[in-house]
């Protein structure tokens, strides 16, 4: 019974975090969007920095009418947000905001979470084929054929860390990251280093960000699958989206950018790593730089021209997919070349003057 | 000490290639490198000699004489690491071991034995686990009962070795190469004013220097032999110079082909020194005191030493141009003047004798009486071609040949001192001669002798030097060919005394000594005397310039004092008492022992015949020439085959090609031939039978192997046409089949399965 | 987790897993019984992850649910010549194919029910294996037996100090066997569906 | 492990590089060019790399531990952690026992080091090619791996397939991109060089069935084969047999009269850079297979044959001049002259009953050294007479003249090389002649004496060649572009080369006469045995 | 209430066996008779799974279903694009008309 009540309280923990952080994020979207494009973004709502824009927003997207087309297949049209919902809410299950807290710690968790996430782009297409209108299963069509494009090398980015850390438990890869800054997986070769960022781009692609939104193109699509959408139902889309972005940053921070580690141990002496204290700070750590890289998506997001549709397939088939795959090959040899890493390689002290220790430092 | 040489003999090597990287910046600078290098070469074998010469024995007793004796001479180990010091700082890697064998007990030994610097570098290692198995043994001397002293030093050479042995005879070619070659750069600034390829005619020179001197200084027969062909590559390209003239490549091919003719002999001899002495060394081969090693010799086969010796001496018929091979210097008179001078009269050419006299105790009494012949022969030949000669330079290189037959054939009855006295001072007054045919060339545009007569007035420097060189070779008295000339005859006539079944071959040398006046003179009258013949050509004459002069003077001067008896009173050793010090003892015992005692006894005869030979040519020469009482056309009227003959070079150039080279030519076409018909042929033959047979199998194949394959099909397609109703096409309708038939099945197995 | 939760949660699944199934069949809108397939085959990987599969489960719902369905999906939307397409069985088929199946369904259900075909006290309950992909890995290679002394338990849960017995040789010849299948598999897929330009058939 | 992914690389690198240039980047012409430029001067870099350690293996006694030593270490788990060996079982350890069983020593690694340049001046002279570029790179970079594992296995079967990877893209590169009889040409180099791999492989079979525990490992078979007395494995009548399938085998890639005909054909239809490759290279697989297989492995067999062998060394060397000396195409008669060339090469290999490991070395280390002299001579003369094809468009040396002057650039870069193909000394081509030539008449004066004379021949020839191509004076190619900046930098290492191996032997005999020493101490061991059993019998 | 038994896996496995047959012969859509297949492999999945569990088959059962999960991968996409091949010709994507290879 106690497993289940902790369950439940993650759960529900989980589900306010995520929609607290998407709100944040959406906000934060305006903001960001505002500043790239000269403007200062929402300002009123608030008090300061239209902070609460998100909120009242979305209390104006509750009250809104539930229109559903006549021509929609019903059911399914009224299933499709709440598929998205689930396949970004779930994945928050295996992810750890901090060493160990984490709702269930499944050693399969990065794939667990891949494999959840993937589920989301079922509810856009239903959504698209459901609207009965041709953009949106223009929409759906398009999303389907992206994603399922881009989880190929995504999964594969996703390997060669793995293959670095020898599990698919998040927890324990964050925990081999611990110590100075090098140890984190992306300084930890070059291939690693170049896997990060196709990792990020298969991981926008995957969110279907800008540049790569062709599902729900405003000025080709209007909208795309979610033309037809409106009010709660509409807000359900755009939750799940900041969700799952900030999962997959999640899973980017956890992979390369060593999780809830600093980059520079200062309370090595102190033994934080117990007591949740420490773990507090972790969590702010992994949260910083997780939003960081969702700051980086928004970046992008109002930097760059949205790609044609044969672009974005391209981009992945001709580029992403034979890089990865490259990069998987080489990332092997690197590590039959260099069993240790680099720092085993090079000795200790040459990466490590103050003494660190390197092994990971696991609590 | 050896440093000295060593530098002196790099310092070109340098400047060539300086001159080869940038030679088409450095443009006209080319000269001054070139001339400064070698100048300085000169400069420091100059005090290199001084310095050997003044501590040697019984010459002059310099301070420290009995100091530098033991360190050079005494303690094999001592000379030797001394020496290795010394190269040390030079960075070069030392070859001990290797030079140590010939010093030993030296100090008992009179005075004549040269002192010898020695020193090398391994060029090229092939075995080096001697060292490390007698390291081994050191170390663990119980081993020693186990492998055997058979084991410990492998029968063989390992390593061949670059280096240097500077004894006198060395310090003296050194000297006289240096000498003779900085007078020629410096002409030749003059003579290749207006050539197009100026600075790489420098840079050939400097090649060429940097090969003879190394040549000079070698301590084994392996570098010589590098150095042999090194000079011959420089003789090709500088013969070749003009290599827009057919004639001009063509000499140089000839000239290096018939060089390499006697490098195959060279190589014979390298190879039977290598698998009978198994070392190249001189020092290991040689005695100190100039006997073959006894070790050696006991090791070695009359047959085998005699074949060496024959060998070597072939490397120095092609290299000397003597009598078989000798056709080349004649026509490599295609090269520039300078070239001709400096290579193919005092320095390259002279390699030859000078290796006879290097390796003398090699040579078996066989092998010596065959040099004899072939030197007396070529002087003799090559004297009388010499007289109808009408191209001033080709008078002149068969004038070459004639003397340098003189060298190689007093060498083969062991005078040594003879030899070599003759090789200096002829390398003087040659070169003297060729470059002041050379300033007659470059005066008038013509080396024909018949176009030009009465210079003297023109150009009187030229005319009075050549006049020196002239009387030198033809070995007036005081001049310095009268006296290497006269200890030639002497040795001769020593020899001839007591080997008297030789008289023929020894008649020659004072024949040929008469018609070397002749000719010489006969030369000299044509071109600066008499009224001229071509009035073109006498009036565009004009003397040369300093730059060109200058040389002359010195090199007269040199030429006219190189073997004078009391060289103006210096404190310095004369020339033969120089070379005297470095005779070595196989050339005074044996069958020449005592040889050399009787031939100075007999100096005065000689000089009384050789003197008098030379006085009847010359007045022939006058009578002819100069006076006009005799006719030379009606000479050859008198005597027309024997014209034909010796304008016709005694029709070697024609045996030689109806001989060697078009059989050659044909034989290689032969093979060729062989090669696409026969070899080939067969092959192309054998595919052709596999095509065939293949077609013959194929037919076989479609008619009865593919009948019988065809006919069990057919069958079979008929059972499938009539089975073919089966399959509906319906889909689903299968899958339900699959169904009933798993139903089935279970259903069966359900009624048949007790447990 | 209790023993109801935990059987409440087993029903919810097998009934998630089966009644989706039916409807897949029953239903005519071949859209609709995608999404019908949809949660059938989500069901299915629940059932895994309460099994302890958890690796199986999460490679159900990536491959499956991701991929497969989706490839499904776009195959229909792709080939749908108007946005509700029914393609209806006759009656008559539909009467031979319940028959059909509902004495399969029947055999397999007496087969699983009969205690002298099918002995249950032969298979016990072995527990939630709740294999790491390290154990799945190694399996992969031929270790199937689990370390039996791990050196350090409560940290090292994922990775294998000491490798156990090597029995057999695995499944690595029949993975790669499968790997160059599958991209044989993938290059013919791209080959066929690849847009021709053939000739249209003229229809008369 | 570093030297494992050294030789892994080295051998594969190449191969690598083809299997990118399937990808799409590489569209154009000038990139695959580029990419193979690259590439073969990364794996040069590699054998470079190699080249320093293997001298850092030097132990205390100042010599690198014989290859033997090493690989045998290596066999059983005992082997330095950078010994240059790499043992990893392959095919089914327990049914065939066969390795990917790499090793270098002094005498691969000097052939690898050759293999490593060549290839990076051949792809550098390819920049020519116009035809089916990409798949030109392709099958180049294919073929300098197969010559890479030539020279770098130690298992026979592995050496094998490399022989045989090697011979496919040549073909190719041969039947189309070659002159107008390349078909020809092609398929007689293809089926020779098959024929000479068929007899090989039955010579393989013969080892491998007759060896206990059966191997294909090329130490442990010369050990086997090494082993005297009545009860050693491969019996003298065995060894012979073997020997002269394998004699005929590696022969025929000497090439040796009369196996030598190929050689003409495949170097006249040849483009520039595969000449290039199949002078300095291929032809190097047959005297290195003769050195590493044939003589240590059949070593009766090499005695009982040595006069016969030397003949044909002998009769290469005087029939390939005259054969040269009466061509009139300019490939042909290069051709020829590695005919003449290689003979040397033979005949200080056949020397072997001289029984004294002194002189046998010169024979062996001159053949070694002669190997790679004529490497890089017969390759800048292959590139040279291109150079001068791609602008005349002939190769008829009786149409030539004159070219000194108008090209002087080239004329003097040619003399050089001409004249190191020629053995002068001071340039490359001199030191292995003259070591072989001592080394066989230490053999036999005949032997000896006669392959002198095929230097006078060789002087003939080359002088007269350079007489009618570069001297005298031609109005008819006046204005003929001397050679350009990128011609002279692919000759230009070879020139240096040519002028520093002959100045310094020792650059090359430093690090490799040790390895052949030790080959050579072990067959006069056994020739010495021998000659001790035959004195006890009698 | 179920309580997780063997039986009952192998029931579901059979239910969705059972419904996969049904769905290949009862429609006439071609990409429903795939979901038909998709259905069948589920079915011995779970059985394999089960089997696993319950078994003495150890880690075996889960790798094999890995082996038919993947598999099913590259059936879905090779039929999928044998039916658009279909739908390319026929125009239609009834299996009932592919009665070209009918005897």
């Amino acid at each position: 019974m106690i497993d289940a009540i902790w369950v439940l309280i993650a759960a529900v923990l989980l589900a306010t975090f995520v929609g607290v952080a998407a709100m944040v994020y959406i906000w934060m979207e305006r903001k960001v969007s505002g500043r790239i494009q000269d403007r200062l973004g929402p300002t009123r709502v608030g008090g300061r920095f239209g902070w609460l824009q998100s909120l009242a927003d979305g209390a104006k997207l509750i009250q809104k009418e539930d229109l559903v087309p006549d021509s929609a297949d019903q059911i399914l049209f009224r299933l499709a947000p709440y598929v998205v919902m689930l396949g970004s809410f779930v994945a928050f299950l295996a992810l750890p905001f901090s060493n160990g807290w984490v709702a269930v710690n499944l050693n399969i968790a990065v794939f667990f979470m891949l494999a959840v996430m993937s589920v989301e782009v079922f509810g856009v297409i239903m959504a698209g084929y459901s609207s009965g209108s041709k953009w949106s299963l223009l929409g759906g069509m398009r999303e389907a054929a992206q994603v399922v494009s881009y989880e190929i090398p995504m999964a594969i980015c996703v390997v060669i860390p793995i293959m670095v850390a020898g599990t698919l438990n998040l927890n324990t890869i964050a925990n081999q990251q611990a110590g100075m800054f090098w140890n984190w997986y992306l300084f930890q070769s070059p291939i690693l280093f170049v896997t990060s960022f196709v990792y990020f781009t298969c991981a926008t692609a995957s969110c279907k960000r800008a540049p790569f939104d062709l599902a729900e193109a405003e000025s080709e699509l209007v909208a795309g699958f979610l033309t037809e959408y409106s009010g709660m139902r509409w807000s359900f889309f755009f939750l799940a989206e900041y969700a799952s972005m900030f999962a997959v940053s999640g899973i980017f921070v956890i992979l390369f950018l060593g999780g809830w580690n600093g980059p520079i141990p200062i309370w090595y002496g102190i033994d934080f790593g117990d007591v949740w204290i420490g773990k507090f700070f972790g969590l702010l750590n992994f949260l910083i730089k997780s939003s960081l890289m969702v700051f980086v998506m928004m970046w992008l997001r109002w930097t760059l021209p949205r790609l044609r549709i044969d672009q974005v397939m391209t981009t992945c088939l001709k580029y992403l997919l034979p890089m990865s795959c490259g990069l998987l090959l080489l990332q092997a040899i690197w590590q039959v070349i260099f069993p240790n890493g680099l720092v085993g390689w090079m000795g200790p002290e040459v990466f490590n003057p103050g003494g660190y220790p390197l092994d990971g430092g696991q609590p | 000490m050896g440093l000295i040489w060593v530098i002196a003999t790099l310092v070109p090597l340098a400047a060539f290639v300086v001159q080869i990287l940038f030679g088409s910046v450095l443009k006209r600078a080319n000269a001054y490198i070139a001339t400064g290098a070698i100048g300085f070469s000169f400069f420091l074998s100059t005090m290199g000699m001084l310095w050997y010469a003044s501590f040697k024995p019984g010459v002059l007793s310099p301070p420290g004489h009995h100091a530098h004796h033991e360190e050079v001479v005494e303690g094999a180990g001592a000379a030797g690491h001394a020496d290795h010091s010394h190269d040390g700082e030079a960075g070069e890697a030392t070859d001990h071991g290797h030079e140590d064998a010939g010093h030993d007990s030296e100090a008992d030994h009179g005075p004549v034995n040269p002192v010898a610097f020695e020193g090398s570098i391994s060029w090229a290692t092939l075995i080096r686990g001697e060292d490390t198995l007698s390291k081994v043994l050191r170390e663990n001397p119980a081993l020693g009962d186990l492998i055997g002293p058979e084991d410990l030093r492998e029968e063989g050479p390992g390593v061949v070795s670059v280096g240097y042995r500077i004894d006198n005879i060395t310090a003296l070619m050194f000297f006289m190469v240096t000498l003779i070659a900085t007078c020629i750069h410096v002409y030749s600034m003059g003579y290749m004013d207006h050539e197009p390829r100026y600075g790489r005619f420098f840079a050939y020179l400097s090649l060429f220097c940097f090969s003879m001197l190394a040549l000079v200084v070698s301590n084994n027969f392996f570098q010589v032999f590098m150095c042999w062909e090194l000079v011959g590559l420089c003789s090709y390209f500088l013969i070749g110079f003009y290599y827009e003239k057919k004639s001009a490549s063509c000499a140089a091919n000839k000239a290096f082909i018939t060089n390499r003719i006697g490098d195959v002999g060279f190589i014979v001899g390298l190879m039977v020194l290598f698998s009978t002495f198994g070392t190249f060394s001189f020092s290991e081969i040689f005695t100190p005191e100039g006997m073959l090693n006894p070790e050696l010799a006991a090791k070695a086969d009359t047959f085998w030493l005699t074949v060496a010796g024959i060998g070597i001496f072939v490397g120095c018929v092609g290299k000397s141009a003597q009598f078989p091979l000798h056709v080349w210097l004649p026509d490599a008179m295609e090269g520039p003047t300078p070239v001709s001078a400096l290579i193919h009269a005092a320095t390259m050419v002279a390699a030859g004798v000078y290796l006879i006299a290097r390796s003398f105790p090699l040579f078996t009494p066989e092998a010596l009486l065959v040099i004899t012949y072939i030197g007396g022969i070529t002087l003799f030949v090559a004297a009388t071609i010499a007289i109808v000669a009408t191209d001033i330079k080709k008078a002149l290189a068969y004038s070459t040949v004639s003397q340098l037959g003189y060298m190689v054939m007093v060498l083969g009855i062991g005078g040594w001192i003879a030899g070599l006295m003759h090789l200096i001072t002829h390398a003087f007054f040659k070169a003297l001669l060729f470059l002041c045919s050379g300033s007659v060339i470059h005066g008038t545009g013509t080396q024909e002798m018949p176009q030009m007569g009465g210079l003297y007035k023109k150009m009187p420097k030229t005319a009075l030097t050549m006049l020196v060189g002239v009387l030198c070779i033809s070995g007036f008295p005081l001049t310095s060919g009268f006296y290497s000339k006269d200890a030639i005859i002497a040795q001769v006539l020593a020899y001839g005394e007591s080997n008297p079944e030789h008289t023929f071959i020894l008649l020659l040398p004072g024949i040929s000594a008469g018609i070397t006046a002749f000719y010489m003179f006969r030369l000299w009258f044509m071109t600066f005397v008499g009224t001229p013949r071509d009035k073109h050509v006498h009036d565009h004459a004009h003397e040369s310039g300093d730059l060109m002069t200058v040389p002359l003077v010195i090199l007269a001067c040199c030429a006219f004092l190189a073997a004078g008896v009391p060289w103006l009173g210096l404190p310095i050793p004369s020339l033969e008492s120089f070379i005297g010090f470095g005779q070595p003892a196989a050339a005074d015992s044996g069958q020449f022992a005592g040889l050399t005692a009787r031939a100075h006894e007999l100096h005065g005869v000689a000089s009384v015949v050789a003197s008098g030979c030379a006085l009847l040519g010359t007045v022939l020469a006058v009578a002819i020439y100069w006076k006009g009482y005799l006719s030379p056309s009606e000479a050859q009227r008198q005597f027309p085959r024997v014209y034909d003959l010796l304008i016709n070079k005694w029709y070697f150039d024609e045996i030689y090609r109806y001989l060697a080279v078009r059989p050659a030519m044909a034989f290689g076409r032969m093979v060729a031939w062989f090669d696409k018909n026969v070899i080939d042929g067969a092959l192309d033959g054998s595919a052709d039978l596999t095509v065939r047979g293949s077609n013959f199998e194929g037919r076989f194949d479609l008619g009865i192997v593919d009948g019988m394959v065809n006919w069990i099909g057919s069958t079979f397609f008929e059972t499938g046409v009539s089975l073919k109703r089966v399959q509906t096409g319906w889909l689903r309708g299968y899958v339900v089949t699959i169904a009933l038939g798993a139903v089935a099945l279970v259903a069966l197995g359900a009624f048949l399965y007790t447990p | 987790m209790s023993l109801l939760v935990s059987n409440v949660l087993f029903t919810c699944l097998v009934l998630l897993t089966a009644v989706p199934a039916v409807m897949v069949v029953i239903t005519q809108h071949i859209v609709r019984a995608a999404c019908w397939l949809l949660l059938s085959l989500a069901g299915a990987a629940g059932l895994f992850f309460f099994l302890g599969a958890d690796f199986v489960g999460a490679t159900q719902l990536l491959i499956y649910v991701g991929g497969t369905l989706v490839l499904v999906i776009f195959g229909v939307m792709l080939t749908a010549t108007g946005p509700f397409v029914n393609l209806r069985a006759s009656s008559g088929d539909w009467a031979m194919s319940v028959l059909v199946g509902f004495s399969l369904l029947a055999i397999v259900t007496f087969g699983i029910a009969q205690p002298t075909w099918f002995n249950p006290a032969m298979f016990e309950d072995s527990g939630p294996t709740r294999a790491s992909t390290n154990r799945i890995g190694m399996a992969f290679l031929g270790f199937p037996e689990e370390n039996p002394t791990p050196a350090h338990p409560a940290e090292k849960e994922d990775v294998l100090v000491d490798p156990p017995k090597h029995v057999g040789v695995g499944y690595l010849l029949p993975f790669e066997v499968i790997s160059v299948h599958l991209v044989l598999v993938l290059v013919g897929a791209a080959y066929l569906a690849r847009a021709k330009q053939r000739p249209k058939r003229e229809t008369a | 492990m570093i030297d494992t992914v050294l030789l892994t690389l080295i051998l594969f690198l190449p191969a690598l590089g083809a299997a990118m240039l399937a990808l799409p980047f590489f569209d154009s012409d000038e990139k695959s060019k580029h990419w193979m430029l690259i590439n073969t001067i990364a794996t040069f870099g590699l054998t470079l790399l190699l080249l320093g350690d293997f001298l850092e293996l030097t132990n205390e006694q100042g010599f690198v531990p014989p290859l033997s030593e090493r690989a045998l270490a290596t066999a059983d788990g005992q082997n330095a952690p950078n010994d240059l060996v790499v043992r990893v079982p392959w095919i089914s350890s327990s049914a065939f026992n066969i390795e990917y069983y790499l090793g270098v020593d002094g005498i691969s690694l000097s052939l690898i080091v050759l293999t490593g340049l060549i290839s990076v001046l051949g792809a550098a002279a390819s920049f020519s090619v116009k035809k089916f570029t990409r798949g030109y790179c392709i099958l180049f970079l294919l073929l300098e791996t197969g010559m890479m594992g030539v020279f770098l296995s130690l298992d026979f079967f592995l050496f094998y397939i490399f022989w045989e990877v090697m011979l496919l893209p040549m073909y190719f590169l041969i039947g189309i991109w070659g002159g107008p009889r390349r078909e020809y040409a092609a398929i007689k180099f293809f089926l020779y060089t098959l024929f000479g791999g068929v007899l090989m492989l039955i010579a393989m079979l013969g080892f491998y069935f007759n060896s206990d525990p059966n191997t294909f490992d090329i130490i442990r078979l010369q050990q086997i084969g090494q082993t005297t007395g009545p009860d050693a494995p491969f019996s003298p009548f065995f060894q012979r047999v073997m020997f002269v399938l394998l004699f005929i085998g590696f022969a025929i890639k000497l090439p040796a009269v009369p196996f030598h005909t190929w050689l003409p054909d495949a170097h006249v239809e040849a483009p520039t850079p595969i000449s290039m490759i199949l002078a300095g290279v291929l032809l190097k697989m047959g005297g290195y297979g003769l050195i590493r297989i044939a003589y240590p492995i059949c070593p009766d067999g090499a005695y009982f044959f040595a006069v016969p062998v030397a003949v044909i060394g002998v009769v290469s060397i005087i029939y390939g001049a005259f054969a040269a000396m009466a061509q009139q195409d300019f490939k042909k008669l290069v051709a020829y002259s590695s005919v003449s060339h290689m003979g040397y090469v033979t005949l200080g290999i056949a020397v072997l009953p001289i029984l004294s490991p002194v002189y046998y070395t010169w024979g062996m280390a001159g053949a070694m050294f002669q190997m790679i002299a004529h490497g890089i001579s017969s390759a800048g003369m292959f590139f040279l007479v291109g150079v001068i094809y791609e602008r005349a468009h002939h190769r008829d040396l009786n149409r030539f003249g004159g070219l000194m002057n108008i090209m002087p650039v080239y004329g003097a870069l040619s003399i050089v090389i001409f004249f190191a193909g020629m053995g002068l000394p001071g340039l490359c081509g001199f030191p292995g002649e003259i070591f072989t030539v001592l080394a066989g008449f230490k053999f036999g004066a005949a032997f000896g004496i006669i392959a002198a004379f095929g230097v006078i021949l060789t002087a003939g020839y080359i002088l007269w060649t350079v007489q009618r191509v570069y001297l005298g004076s031609n109005k008819q190619y006046e204005g003929t572009p001397d050679i350009t900046t990128w011609e002279t930098l692919t000759v230009l290492p070879l020139v240096f080369l040519s002028i520093l191996l002959g100045v310094y032997p020792d650059l090359l005999l430093g690090w490799m006469a040790p390895d052949v020493e030790v080959l050579v101490r072990d067959l006069t061991d056994y020739g010495r045995s021998l000659t001790d059993v035959v004195t006890a019998a009698k | 209430m179920l309580i997780p038994s063997l039986q009952i896996y192998l029931l579901v496995g059979a239910v969705l066996f059972t419904t996969g047959l049904l769905c290949m012969v009862t429609k006439r859509n071609a990409i429903g008779v795939l979901m038909g297949v998709e259905l069948i492999l589920t079915a011995s999945n779970i059985n394999f799974v089960a089997f696993s569990r319950y078994g003495k088959l150890g880690l075996d059962g889960q790798l094999v279903s890995l082996f038919v999960i993947v598999l099913a991968a590259g059936e879905a996409a090779i039929a999928l694009a044998i039916a658009m091949n279909f739908y390319n010709n026929f125009e239609t994507i009834d299996v009932d008309r592919a009665s070209n290879l009918k005897g």
